[in-house]
């Protein structure tokens, strides 16, 4: 029983933070929201320069082969600096269904040596989103349907853009035809592996969602300490203090929930799913409180424009109802927790080696 | 107490339902924080004002119709249930025309009422300053009496409609090294004069919902003063009681959201049976919005009997904003993955309002006195707890 | 449309108030605690000189025939001042059957004077309630059996005793036989009156439950005030304040809706059922956050058997179930609010004209 | 990260199992506020040191087993999943005695210790006074050196398991005009001592939780102060971090409630069908209980590789002390009219331990240190914002 991290997962994620603190400051993400496309190729450049793009490639495909484990710290950071890229689905997802799929060799050659150099985007549809993310600078997209996966290039799709309140969200209402050529994963291991999409879809947001639920708070604590009121700063007020700490309460404990979720992922450990949407339930909601609480500390600043702060919140906003909305999360998690045969109680937290059957999901 | 409408309500209910059915535009207005729609909201202020329905308490030669308080929530529960716009003269007609009332001389009175009773002159407020946000006695714009002008120079902001508006209204500071809420006066003053300039400052949706009014030197006729040299305060507590309470956000308007949010739900079944507390939440919205009528209807009898606001509008500014975020949490849960989409989004299939309403919601615990604010006014002077 | 008492009836709820503050003082209440009964034979004579032992009786017999709303203005003074007594049970819920119960006129001229002068206790068993109050010392038992009204004296029926959190209730499982010589009203019009005791019931716990809240307040409120911490009144800290400025403002929002159901109740409107129950939820609400935060200011005292605040906190959390529980209310009004005929919206609040069908509950 | 129990500690896990099923009483014990129910759990306690139990990580020497913090977690788990008893001696245990390790003399420590851990002495916490109650620094009880004793003279309040135990510790003013945190010395008495008087306290349930002790020129030897005279506030803060931080209350308590919960919803199926939002409050609590759970073991195992406990025992101490009220009014609302009913009803029909429980939870956000106090510490020492 270890739970920490070790030292090389620590100084990957320390060296993540820096890099993102200098490429991705708020002014730069408003300039890329500015562009049609919300991207921008020197960023994935960089990104891909740090490894990120490679980090769940096979080493075999001249990737770096790291786990679900290392991507949680990943995805904490890329959500504190509200990163506007498909690295999660591109390098996390597209990778995850290609390692995978029983498809063929050579189309993991084609695709995966192409995704760790950062020389490809592979946009993912989950049926659970009602629109896919990326869809218009993919050169792949992997979209579901009937638990099969199947592959097609932007030529192939008819794309509409939807603008969301994120403005650093690319979305697209995906219209295709399946066939037969496009197919490239059957049903049956299909089901299996859009489920772990979903898992790691989850588990990608609700890290995404934490470092978000930071960001604010951090936002808020600099805004209080500097902004006075009454002669004293807005941060001496107790309520101000009591509205921060409570954020930084739920942060405190959504952590740990998180981090076991993605080694319980990681194993394969049967419970993932239960843990995987306690994970995100409970990072939406320190999110969403994060988001309140740093609106109101802000003051009228909170609610412009121009204060920093609208970015990460909007974002927060958007990412808390992907891959699964609460009311998702919360049926899954109180299907374990109220069913006759839920082992709950004392001793069964990390009861990865029992087998319990995981409950299904029709999608579509 | 009589809780049943007399014959004279039931009427003036139906005549003004009659009249809101002809004239309340089909097509939604646009937002009246782009000039278009600030044109628009401004044109529909006229109409409303020729059957004086732009300020129904007001006496009839204002512009108004002279009903009492009861007839004014009766004719804003008919307004809020057809649907009609906006009211972009809300500051001048909710906020300033009360303090007017009360404290403006009859030249003033029928100067300014009648213009803003057509939407003539749209007003905007202009109480925050840089350093002064919920703390109203930091103020530091002055004014300084060079005749029969004032001489004013400061900056204001956070003002609401300031982009598009005709006049303002605020504090300045006329007493020279006066503190506090002492040597304070209020002006009302046109933001076409010299000297003025404004920069808008766009809010969560992007768009300019207020302003930063700069003021360089500039000159404003000692008639334009409201009240006493020095008594601004006091007349501006006046306006900040009638904000938070009575009139700043109409019963009906959340009567007509959570009945929005009773069809929405309605509208998807399956998102109240894959999770029930929304019927929870819809039935809290539902009792909150009954209990915020309630009680206004309470406080418009009392003051009907010659009653006074209290400490209790700081409970009306909690409790309103904080259903109001409430309900639109609700919706925004409803709607699940699609909530995140912009009104004009193709797949936001006609929803988009909710998103706009919960972003002006967040707002709600913040303006005219964040509710940080009115909770120490309810402990202080409510509860009378110290200081 | 006039939202205001009369002067009469705010001078009325002035002399009880004067009345309850002089004889009901937490001394005298922890005294009745102690004895067997829970019940001051003194306390009733004076209740009685006040008149409230006649208020609903009719003149005929003797009382003074008010109506629900001079009630509500009562209850919520009994309720500040957590009066042990089952003064509601007699005068207010049994005077109700007794005077709408198509009855003999004999039966009601042997028990409305007795009621009026405060020479009688009558217990009323609602099927809502799993046990009944006072029984044991009631000169007579209204009980429900199958929507008909029993009439009992206590030595036909077998009592006993369950001791409540709140020890100035008195209540005891009731078992008797009902036969035709019990029964004094067939379930036809029964029904109606035990809907109509239920909803009064649940109207006198909403008052008292408000008053309650109030009580809780300003003993946070002194208590704040007056014990000091790190050099100050802890009244003076912002968290406290703000815990306390909370409960002021559920108060005030419950208080019109407590006022509005009894005016419903009083006139018949359609609704009432609706709006009696929002009254319940909305003061079990107040008072239970009243309860909380008041106890957290009292700091360690709040949760002493000495502190006052405890005999006020006890009746909060046991009145909040009686009458109908929230989860029993909640289901009322959602049951209006969610159903497809549901006249929401604004202009609704006081369609008392408008005929609407009550959704009936099945008791028992 | 390895999530996977070890073979030893899997095999630590069914022997501790093994043995509580053959020795937790099949009877509850009467409550320990009682003089026999005091008595019945202080020989429950010398059971349980009959193998190391009682305190598990202790050194075996001192009456324990000399586990890490990992394996207590396992013990705890295993001890309330059988239901086993509370633990009259938690104060010394869990709060004093790592206090004792890191300051005491090798001769405290086995002077005190092993009687500990059998049971022989149980312990009171002396930590408020009547004027201090989260302000701990305002304590004006006074210890003057006489010799090779100190003279004690005060008062302490709210002192927990003090009606019935044998020792206390607390601190006491040692210089005289000293102020706050400044010359305090950390003393242990027995209670028995002449000079002192105690009074019970009566919590809500009616029994005696805690006590007032009133020291009159009490004559305490010098060897039973802990450290040095002067130094009381640092090791008082460092028991303080442990009784807000990870031993004060173990994770498995709550598990164990959120088991019981989700069992009572179970067994009250018209409930969760009359209200399906209960099925969210268990669900949450049961969420609650196992966040509460992942960060105390994340928190054991940094400390395991050398880590300090900081602010977050300050949020550790909000959390869980919400979660436990929430929990309780959860199975409030589940037992809804019978809710009221003690224990000893008749019609309770054995559901009154969850009024036990939410009278008890009702403490939680008040004791060692209220909640407001804890965030204060997050804001200040966690978040960095002014005093």
């Amino acid at each position: 029983m270890d739970f920490t991290f070790d030292d090389q997962q620590l100084a990957f994620r320390d060296a993540i933070r820096k890099f993102l603190m200098v490429e991705a400051a708020p002014e730069m993400l408003r300039e890329v929201w500015e562009t049609h496309s919300g991207r921008s190729a020197e960023l994935r450049g960089k990104l891909a320069d740090q490894g990120l793009t490679a980090l769940s490639v096979p080493e075999e495909f001249g990737g770096i082969g790291q786990t679900d484990l290392d991507w949680i710290l990943v995805h904490q950071e890329l959500g504190y600096y509200a990163i506007p890229d498909s690295l999660t689905d591109t390098a996390y997802l597209a990778v995850y269904l290609l390692n995978n799929m029983p498809c063929d060799l050579a189309f993991k050659r084609q695709w995966l040596p192409r995704i760790a150099e950062g020389r490809a985007r592979v946009a993912v549809g989950h049926p659970l989103n009602p629109l896919v993310s990326d869809a218009e600078m993919a050169d792949l997209l992997l979209l579901w349907h009937d638990d099969e996966v199947h592959a097609l290039t932007r030529e192939q799709v008819k794309l509409t853009a939807n603008a969301s309140i994120d403005m650093s969200r690319r979305l697209f209402r995906v219209e295709w035809t399946p066939s037969r050529d496009t197919r490239v994963c059957p049903a049956s291991p299909g089901r299996e592996l859009w489920d772990g999409v979903l898992n790691r879809g989850a588990l990608a947001l609700s890290a995404q969602l934490l470092g978000l639920t930071h960001r604010m708070l951090d936002l808020g604590v600099d805004h209080a300490a500097q902004r006075k009121q009454f002669g004293k700063p807005v941060g001496s007020f107790q309520a101000v203090k009591h509205h921060l700490a409570d954020v930084a309460v739920k942060a405190e404990f959504a952590e740990p929930v998180i981090h076991r979720a993605a080694y319980a992922v990681a194993n394969e450990w049967p419970q993932r799913a239960t843990f995987v949407s306690q994970a995100k339930l409970m990072a939406g909601e320190a999110a969403r409180l994060s988001a309140r609480h740093s609106i109101q500390v802000h003051g009228a600043m909170g609610y412009t424009w121009e204060a920093d702060l609208q970015m990460f919140v909007k974002r927060a906003w958007a990412l808390d109802s992907a891959y699964g909305d609460s009311i998702f999360h919360k049926q899954r998690v109180a299907g374990q927790v109220l069913g006759v045969d839920a082992r709950l109680g004392p001793g069964e937290s990390f009861a990865g080696g029992i087998e319990r059957p995981m409950k299904g999901i029709q999608y579509g | 107490m009589r809780l049943e409408y007399t014959d004279k309500q039931n009427r003036f209910r139906a005549e003004v339902r009659e009249w809101l059915r002809e004239h309340v535009p089909r097509e939604p207005l646009k937002s009246f924080d782009t000039e278009e729609g600030f044109a628009q909201h401004r044109a529909w202020e006229r109409t409303l004002s020729t059957a004086g329905y732009s300020a129904v308490t007001w006496p009839k030669d204002m512009g108004g119709r002279g009903t009492d308080l009861v007839e004014w929530l009766i004719f804003e529960e008919e307004y809020w249930s057809a649907g009609a716009p906006l009211r972009v003269n809300q500051n001048g007609i909710f906020l300033l025309a009360p303090t007017l009332m009360e404290y403006g001389t009859e030249i003033q009175k029928r100067m300014i009422l009648p213009r803003m009773a057509t939407g003539e002159d749209v007003w905007a407020q202009a109480w925050s300053e840089p350093g002064a946000g919920s703390d109203m006695a930091a103020i530091r714009s002055k004014a300084v009496r060079d005749g029969d002008h004032y001489v004013i120079t400061g900056q204001k902001t956070w003002s609401t409609r300031a982009v598009f508006a005709d006049w303002a209204f605020g504090l300045f500071r006329t007493e020279e090294g006066s503190q506090r809420h002492h040597g304070l006066t209020f002006i009302l003053f046109p933001l076409n004069l010299p000297g003025i300039t404004r920069r808008p400052i766009r809010q969560l949706n992007g768009l300019p919902g207020f302003a930063e009014i700069f003021m360089d030197d500039v000159r404003v006729p000692v008639a334009y003063r409201l009240g006493e040299e020095g008594a601004g305060w006091n007349i501006a507590m006046a306006t900040a009681g009638f904000e938070r309470g009575l009139m700043l956000r109409s019963p009906a308007r959340f009567q007509q959201t959570a009945r929005l949010l009773a069809e929405l739900l309605r509208r998807h079944p399956d998102r109240a049976a894959a999770d029930p507390s929304l019927c929870d939440a819809v039935t809290q919205a539902w009792m909150g919005a009954e209990a915020y009528t309630l009680a206004t209807y309470r406080t418009a009898c009392r003051l009907a009997k010659g009653g006074h606001i209290g400490a209790e509008a700081s409970t009306n500014k909690i409790f309103w904003s904080e259903l109001d975020l409430q309900m639109h949490e609700t919706a925004m849960r409803i709607l699940g993955a699609r909530g995140e989409l912009m009104p004009e989004a193709p797949d936001a299939a006609g929803t988009g309002q909710w998103l706009d309403g919960f972003l002006f919601a967040q707002a709600g615990p913040i303006y005219a006195g964040t509710n940080e604010i009115q909770r120490n006014i309810i402990a202080e002077r409510m509860l009378g707890l110290p200081r």
